[in-house]
């Protein structure tokens, strides 16, 4: 194998990791742009998962199966907007309770469902790869962009279509505004919380699709799946400044330097845990440097 | 009366879930006793806190617990406690007049694991390939892992062929499937073509990417043929339900050997291979299949014998 | 065309323990243009407030074409066509002008997308329609205050209000954008609106309203109509006894007083800011003499402030102050070596509006009032109770900031910075806003006096009559340069400068726009 | 307008915790085998046992030292979510300098420890704080990501240089016993340290109501502008709480170790670095509040270990029993009760209105 080959599994399969980080990072910029810190990401993402997952299982169908976990995702995400804005709690600790909730609520479903509180793997139709028949998977190129399964094309085309919902949309518009000066837009005639809720359920929308983009290709729901990448979402958007393009990007950047360090575990004889720390450190610098370019 | 210490949590750890049915099979078949399971987490700093509070109720005759690192807290709350009896599989400690220990030789699992492994790599089944190449996808690195198991894997490759090399990678977590399918594929690309995964519900990644790439597994602790039949290839099992049972009922006879540390293994039928599954006879050719066969009866007979694993 | 009625309207702010509003009540005449006048704190915001929505009254009625109404909200107001320009602006960063005028109720394409182009093209006809001359294009954040209100108002057009309100509008713009502002209401009139307008000026008031109420203490007056009150007469009732100083207590400064601050050849560029720059800048301010500075929106007059606050550092040249470089932290103005700083930006800028008047006050010199490390309490209420004297702050050293009117919080800042001893160097910028006339009198009073103990004053003001009225010497900025230095007298006129404003050269006879002369 | 519901404050937590605490009582109702059992262990036996008892008080010094040092940085808005990672390198600090000065007496050893682990922690947060000076990274996402760093450092060094050899555990060797802090109500894990905490936490009331430092420190959180222009270098502001915050989280950890776990554990804080974010988010950055908020935060957890292993309730339940309650617990508002809060509003203010009084100017 040339080095070419192997650059191009780790661009490739950098690719498929980035699918939730993307798919994460867009439902949370939402709540970025209406001026909320939303920290339940991660127990969104769960949701997303499991129902995701379940509901594949019951009807054989991917579709349903994605759209399921959106849907049990943003009624998560509901209860959770509901609960910060009307009880106007802070938002860190109902986050919290989110992402203590997700976990115990899939567990005792998955008990009821599956007779099991821990993994449950299911036949399940394996997400197609719609491109490699046309361009094929031999050359570099190939592997880099057309072998991936439909949730990694889906995850991209949804990118895009949060990009222009918060550019271009009149909701986007609103929700910006309300982040930007919540008092304006109440005094201009409409509720802020409104919006703000509108956008918790977008982001538990999209982090529903991002959980499914977990178990579904997995064929599998395992406790405890999102692993994190939650958190990594909200750092890609940090990162990125806010502006979808950017925060992609910086998905992008996070999935890298992963599968890089995943490539890296097998070469070098360093301690597994600095390879494991190479993604923090690496979107640490970047953000470093990028914020430190922006200032010149 | 009996009580079940389990340092994990029961679904999704065979060896915590057979501990429990071994303890199960004994109250069902000995009415009067009684169980009461306690699944204290997988973080180990509270274990101790925990082990404490349980037993501090004082309502059980005998605890009954499985893990290398708990004769440790035993040996600190024993003086505490020094009517409570408490039998540990898995950990090795003597010298604690009401604790009796029962340590499973796992370099002799390691072993077996990573022979058969090497057989499986250097074989022409259709997704063997010619590089001497085996892997392991590690949750974390741990004591056991790093003197026994892995140690004991890599013996069984150079067993079969001295220019075997082992790649382990760590995943950092127990859970993180997604990360533990991407680590096993890239092993794969780089020439691996068994892979042992010793991480938690995590192990359900590495058995996705081998399946899809039609490569082969090899699995610890208990029968996990059906979660990939023909992906799977062998299972080196910890008998630890028949230890468990055996232990409770050496406990009921009274002649539990107080403060004393066992190794059990092959030998003792704690450690088999499952080797009756038809899909371990279907998939394997019968030149593997001898090769383990005898493997197994060296190992019996004490003609291929691993020191007692010092911890 | 709409009849409103404020009828008994009380309000209490138990925050404050303050009675806001007692018995208030006010009568809009539709398609009439009328003024709210009154001392600061005297609820003229407050009772605003109420009428659109934004605050709820404890008791008294709201009547809409004889209708007894009751507003939650200010979306409420809005649907019956009330709708208010707040004192301090509420326009949405981020957005463009454009987006801000429309918002709420933007053309779309098809899927309910944004119609860019639609929304540019809406706006710049609302605002040719009415006269406004604002780049629609341009981002709310980098609008000058004068267009943040054109926006403000527009938004309300737009909508379709039919009674606008709008709170101390020309506190904060320049001769010639209040002579716009005022041909625009008129227009507005014309066209059946009815405006509510809150002023201080009353030379103002005579020139646009038809009717107007005092206010005082929170009750109404009364009500007359514009051209049957005189100007005089209007004063004492809004000022009750108070009589004015009106004689000037100017002295002519010394001619061989040495130079305190020092601004040598300072240039500041940016690329991103729309807002000219400063451009090779040179200017000393002499002990006892005021310079004022003035210039049009967009001019420099921003940039300048910033560069004494310490907000910008030049890219070019240098600043001193008594002979060493300009301080980077400032220090307290009653500290030997301290700078007396009133902000343009008083809400965020100037006071911490979560604090108390007294933490507002002892934050500007920490060393003294915590002796040890810990706070002195009585010397900070000592130094609390002099400042709050010297304008005659209606607050408590414990009130919150954002508890007082705004005329109280600005009175708060000057009496903080204008206390004794004065400072040898004071940046004034706007320090007329929103002050009542007995307190801006007061004010102008203690500037003079301070410029007499020997301080060197530079005043940065957008309301030339206040640049005239106080100045030795003036300014003009343009385009970032200076467009001039004049020695103040009688030959310097209100239409002379405004021709150096605009660029308009600088020798005398040469064309130039005539802004309206607003005070008689 | 926008408002902040001030006032009530006092009746709306009563309100809250009535919520949270009638909905977990239905969620137990529902799910537990004998309501009343559970019942009893979930909210009785914490405070009833002496072991649990003593462990939930445990539990409560590192929480009032974290969250103070959460405090310290909200405080000044600065968002610290690096505590995980700032108390396990403390801890291990501490740790190290423990053995090394193994022959040296209790006080010595307590003092270089401590002083180690709040350097060691404060380092942390000073990192971030000063990537936010210098390069205006934002504070909240680079100790998120220099926590996540360090806590697998720490792991490396566990189980790689500084492992036990002779323990099973993933852990450090122990501190010298004698260094471990006396303990109290033996065998629960209480000790002295509680004490050392609400000393923290007194000292840090005062430090942030009274002094100087404390004054700019909350300035700056309040409005950066004015600070500015009051003449503080609110870019100081944004590096001492931060270290502050770091510190304090580095002592916590030290505390665990010489209050409870005698050697640094993998994994031991896992959990306290967020539960520290809660209980002073819980306590509104009142220091002093942070007592009550701790010892509610405690007892909780201490409700949950008791129920699970007494009554077989699983992991789930409990947790969704927590989430209930953390989801009204910084409930400023409920809607069921707002009838009468509006209720009491006008009771109050006829009562503090007769007097029709106006400022008056001085
Ligand atoms: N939110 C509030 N909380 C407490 N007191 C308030 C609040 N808003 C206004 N007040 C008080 O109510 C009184 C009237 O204030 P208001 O803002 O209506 O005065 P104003 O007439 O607009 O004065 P100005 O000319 O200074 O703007 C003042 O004494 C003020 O301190
Ligand atoms: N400086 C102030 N700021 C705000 N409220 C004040 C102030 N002084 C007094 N008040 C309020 O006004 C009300 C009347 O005050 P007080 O009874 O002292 O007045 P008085 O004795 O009638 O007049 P004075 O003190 O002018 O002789 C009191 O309820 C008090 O709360
Ligand atoms: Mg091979
Ligand atoms: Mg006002």
């Amino acid at each position: 194998m040339t080095w070419l080959d192997t650059a191009g599994d780790i661009l490739a399969s950098a690719l498929e990791a980035m699918t939730p980080l993307l798919l994460a990072a867009a439902g949370g910029l939402f709540t970025e742009l209406a001026g909320m810190l939303n920290i339940a990401l991660e127990g969104l993402m769960l949701t997303g998962a499991f129902f995701g997952f379940a509901a594949a299982a019951a009807s054989g169908s991917l579709i349903l199966g994605v759209l399921a976990g959106a849907l049990a995702s943003s009624a998560v995400a509901w209860a959770y907007g509901s609960a910060t804005l009307r009880l106007k709690a802070n938002a860190f600790i109902t986050g919290l309770a989110a992402n203590i909730f997700a976990p115990s609520i899939t567990a005792i479903l998955s008990a009821v469902w599956f007779g099991t509180r821990s993994v449950v793997a299911l036949d399940i139709p394996e997400p197609a790869r719609p491109l490699q028949a046309f361009f094929g998977s031999t050359s570099i190129l190939g592997r880099i962009f057309f072998s991936h399964h439909s949730l990694v094309y889906l995850s991209w085309v949804l990118a895009a279509g949060a990009a222009l919902l918060s550019n271009r949309s009149i909701l986007g518009t609103r929700i910006r505004a309300t982040g930007a000066r919540a008092e304006a837009v109440a005094a201009a005639g409409f509720k802020p919380d409104s919006y703000k809720l509108a956008a918790i359920i977008l982001s538990g929308f999209f982090c529903g699709i991002a959980g499914a983009s977990l178990s579904l290709p997995l064929g599998a729901y395992v406790p405890a799946m999102s692993s994190g990448r939650g958190w990594i979402a909200l750092v890609a958007i940090y990162l990125g400044n806010r502006r979808p393009g950017r925060t992609a990007l910086a998905c992008f950047i996070f999935a890298l330097a992963e599968s890089f360090s995943n490539f890296a575990q097998g070469q070098f004889g360093i301690p597994s845990e600095f390879i494991l720390a190479i993604p923090f450190a690496a979107t640490l610098i970047a953000l470093s440097l990028g914020t430190s370019a922006k200032r010149v | 009366k009996i009580g079940v210490f389990i340092p994990g949590q029961r679904e999704g750890s065979p060896i915590y879930d057979s501990l429990a049915a071994g303890a199960e099979q004994f109250v069902a078949e000995n009415p009067g006793s009684s169980l009461r399971l306690f699944e204290a987490g997988f973080n180990q700093a509270e274990w101790q806190e925990k082990l404490t509070s349980f037993v501090s109720s004082g309502r059980f005759d005998v605890v009954l617990t499985s893990n290398p690192s708990i004769p440790d807290l035993i040996e600190a709350i024993a003086p505490l406690f020094p009517t409570q009896k408490f039998i540990c599989l898995d950990g090795f400690k003597a010298g604690i007049p009401n604790l009796h220990t029962v340590l499973y030789n796992q370099t002799e699992q390691g072993y077996i694991a990573g022979y058969l492994a090497g057989l499986i790599s250097s074989s022409d089944l259709p997704g063997a390939n010619a590089q001497k190449k085996a892997g392991m996808v590690i949750g974390q690195h741990y004591p056991v892992m790093d003197t026994l198991i892995a140690p004991g894997f890599e013996q069984g490759l150079k067993a079969v062929d001295p220019s075997f090399s082992l790649d382990i990678r760590v995943l950092g977590n127990w859970y993180d499937a997604t990360k533990a399918s991407e680590l096993a594929k890239s092993m794969i690309t780089s020439g691996v073509d068994v892979i042992l995964p010793i991480c938690g519900s995590a192990s359900q990644g590495v058995v996705k990417a081998a399946k899809d790439s039609n490569h082969y597994l090899v699995f610890f602790d208990s029968d996990e043929y059906s979660r990939a039949p023909g992906t799977i290839l062998g299972c080196v099992a910890l008998k630890q339900k028949e230890l468990g049972y055996a232990k409770l009922n050496e406990f009921a006879l009274k002649t539990t050997p107080w403060g004393s540390a066992q190794v059990v293994g092959v030998k003792e039928g704690y450690i088999e291979l499952l080797d009756k599954h038809p899909s371990y006879i279907q998939s394997l050719p019968a030149s593997i299949r001898d090769r383990m066969s005898e493997l197994i009866a060296r190992i019996s007979s004490g003609t291929l014998s691993f020191p007692a694993p010092k911890l | 065309m709409k009849s409103v009625e404020l009828e008994d309207i009380d309000k209490y702010f138990p925050s404050s323990g303050t009675w806001a509003l007692i018995q208030a009540r006010l009568v809009l005449i539709p398609g009439q243009i009328h003024a709210v006048v009154g001392e600061n704190g005297a609820g003229k915001t407050t009772l605003m407030k109420i009428l659109a929505g934004h605050e709820r009254p404890d008791s008294g009625r709201i009547l809409v074409q004889g209708n007894a109404v009751k507003f939650n909200s200010p979306a409420d107001a809005a649907r019956l066509g009330i709708g208010m320009v707040h004192q301090h602006f509420m326009t949405i960063p981020g957005l463009s002008a454009a987006q801000n005028i429309l918002f709420g109720s933007e053309p779309r394409t098809a899927f309910g997308f944004l119609d860019k182009k639609g929304i540019l093209c809406t706006a710049a006809d609302c605002a040719a329609r009415y006269g406004f001359s604002i780049d629609v294009t341009k981002k709310a954040e980098s609008l000058s205050v004068g267009e943040q209100q054109q926006v403000e108002i527009l938004r309300l057009l737009y909508k379709n209000c039919d009674i606008l309100i709008l709170d101390e509008p020309t506190s904060v713009l320049t001769d010639q954008e209040i002579h716009s502002l005022f041909s625009v209401l008129r227009q507005l009139k014309a066209s059946g609106k009815t405006i509510v307008i809150i002023s201080h000026k009353v030379g103002e008031i005579k020139k646009i309203a038809d009717r107007l109420s005092v206010m005082k203490d929170g009750r109404c007056l009364g009500e007359f109509r514009a051209s049957d009150i005189s100007s005089h007469a209007l004063s004492d009732l809004i000022m009750g006894d108070y009589e004015s100083p009106r004689k000037k207590i100017k002295t002519t400064f010394p001619r061989q007083s040495y130079p305190i601050l020092e601004i040598k050849n300072v240039s500041i560029h940016r690329q991103k800011r729309k807002s000219n720059t400063l451009r090779d800048i040179t200017l000393s301010v002499n002990e006892k003499e005021i310079i004022g500075v003035c210039a049009l929106a967009n001019n420099g007059l921003k940039e300048l402030e910033d560069l004494l606050a310490g907000r910008l550092k030049p890219d070019k040249g240098s600043v001193a102050y008594l002979g060493n470089p300009y301080p980077k932290l400032r220090k307290a103005p009653w500290l030997p070596g301290g700078i007396a700083y009133v902000p343009s930006d008083r809400i965020g800028r100037g006071s911490c509006t979560d604090r108390s008047v007294a933490e507002n006050i002892v934050a500007l010199d920490r060393d003294s009032f915590f002796p040890h490390g810990l706070l002195d309490s009585a010397k900070a209420q000592a130094r609390t109770l002099k400042a709050i004297q010297v304008l005659g702050v209606k607050a408590r050293p414990e009130s919150k900031i954002r508890q007082l009117s705004g005329g109280n919080i600005q009175k708060m800042i000057l009496g903080r910075e204008l206390s004794e001893p004065p400072a040898n160097f004071c940046l004034l910028c706007e320090p007329g806003w929103g002050l009542d006339y007995a307190s801006l009198r007061r004010t102008y009073k203690r500037i003079l006096e301070v410029r007499n103990k020997g301080s060197a004053i530079l005043l940065l003001s957008s309301d030339i009559d206040e640049i005239l009225e106080l100045s030795d010497r003036i300014v003009v900025l343009h385009e970032g340069m200076i467009a001039g230095i004049v020695t103040n007298g009688p030959g310097i006129t209100k239409a002379k400068l405004g021709a150096m404003m605009m660029g308009l050269g600088r020798s005398d006879g040469e064309p130039c726009a005539q802004p309206e002369k607003l005070n008689d | 307008m926008i408002k902040k519901e001030s006032g009530d404050k006092g009746k709306s937590l009563i309100f809250t915790l009535l919520a949270a605490l009638i909905s977990s009582c239905l969620l137990l109702l529902f799910f537990s085998e004998s309501f009343f059992d559970s019942f009893v262990l979930f909210f009785i036996n914490p405070l009833a046992n002496r072991y649990y008892l003593g462990n939930m008080i445990a539990f409560m010094a590192p929480l009032i030292v974290a969250g103070l040092g959460i405090s310290f940085a909200f405080e000044s808005h600065n968002f610290n979510l690096g505590g995980e990672g700032q108390i396990y390198a403390g801890s291990l600090a501490a740790v190290l300098v423990a053995i090394a000065m193994k022959e040296q007496s209790a006080a010595l050893i307590w003092l270089a420890s401590f002083t180690a682990a709040a350097a060691a922690g404060g380092a942390l947060g000073a990192l971030s704080g000063f990537l936010k000076r210098r390069l205006a990274v934002d504070e909240l996402i680079s100790s998120f990501l220099v926590s996540s760093i360090v806590v697998l450092v720490v792991d490396f060094c566990i189980t790689g240089p500084f492992q036990d050899p002779l323990s099973n555990f993933q852990a450090t060797r122990a501190i010298p016993p004698a260094a471990a802090l006396p303990k109290i109500l033996p065998p629960s894990s209480l000790s002295t340290g509680i004490f050392a905490a609400l000393l923290a936490m007194v000292l840090g009331k005062f430090i942030l109501a009274r002094t100087r430092f404390g004054f700019e420190l909350r300035l700056c959180g309040a409005n950066k502008d004015f600070a500015r222009y009051a003449g503080i270098d609110e870019g100081l502001y944004a590096l001492v709480p931060m270290l502050i915050s770091g510190a304090l989280h580095g002592v916590a950890g030290a505390l665990m170790i010489f209050g409870s776990y005698g050697r640094l554990l993998r994994g031991f804080s896992s959990g306290v670095g967020w539960s520290a974010i809660a209980v002073a988010l819980i306590a509104r950055n009142n220091p002093l509040a942070l007592l009550p908020a701790a010892a509610f935060y405690a007892y909780l957890d201490a409700g949950s270990k008791s129920v699970m292993m007494g009554a077989g309730a699983s992991q789930e339940i409990v947790g969704s029993i927590q989430a209930v309650i953390f989801l009204f617990i910084t409930a400023t508002r409920l809607p069921f009760f707002k009838a009468q809060t509006s209720f009491l509003r006008t009771m109050l203010k006829s009562k503090t209105g007769t007097k029709k009084s106006r400022w008056r100017s001085q």
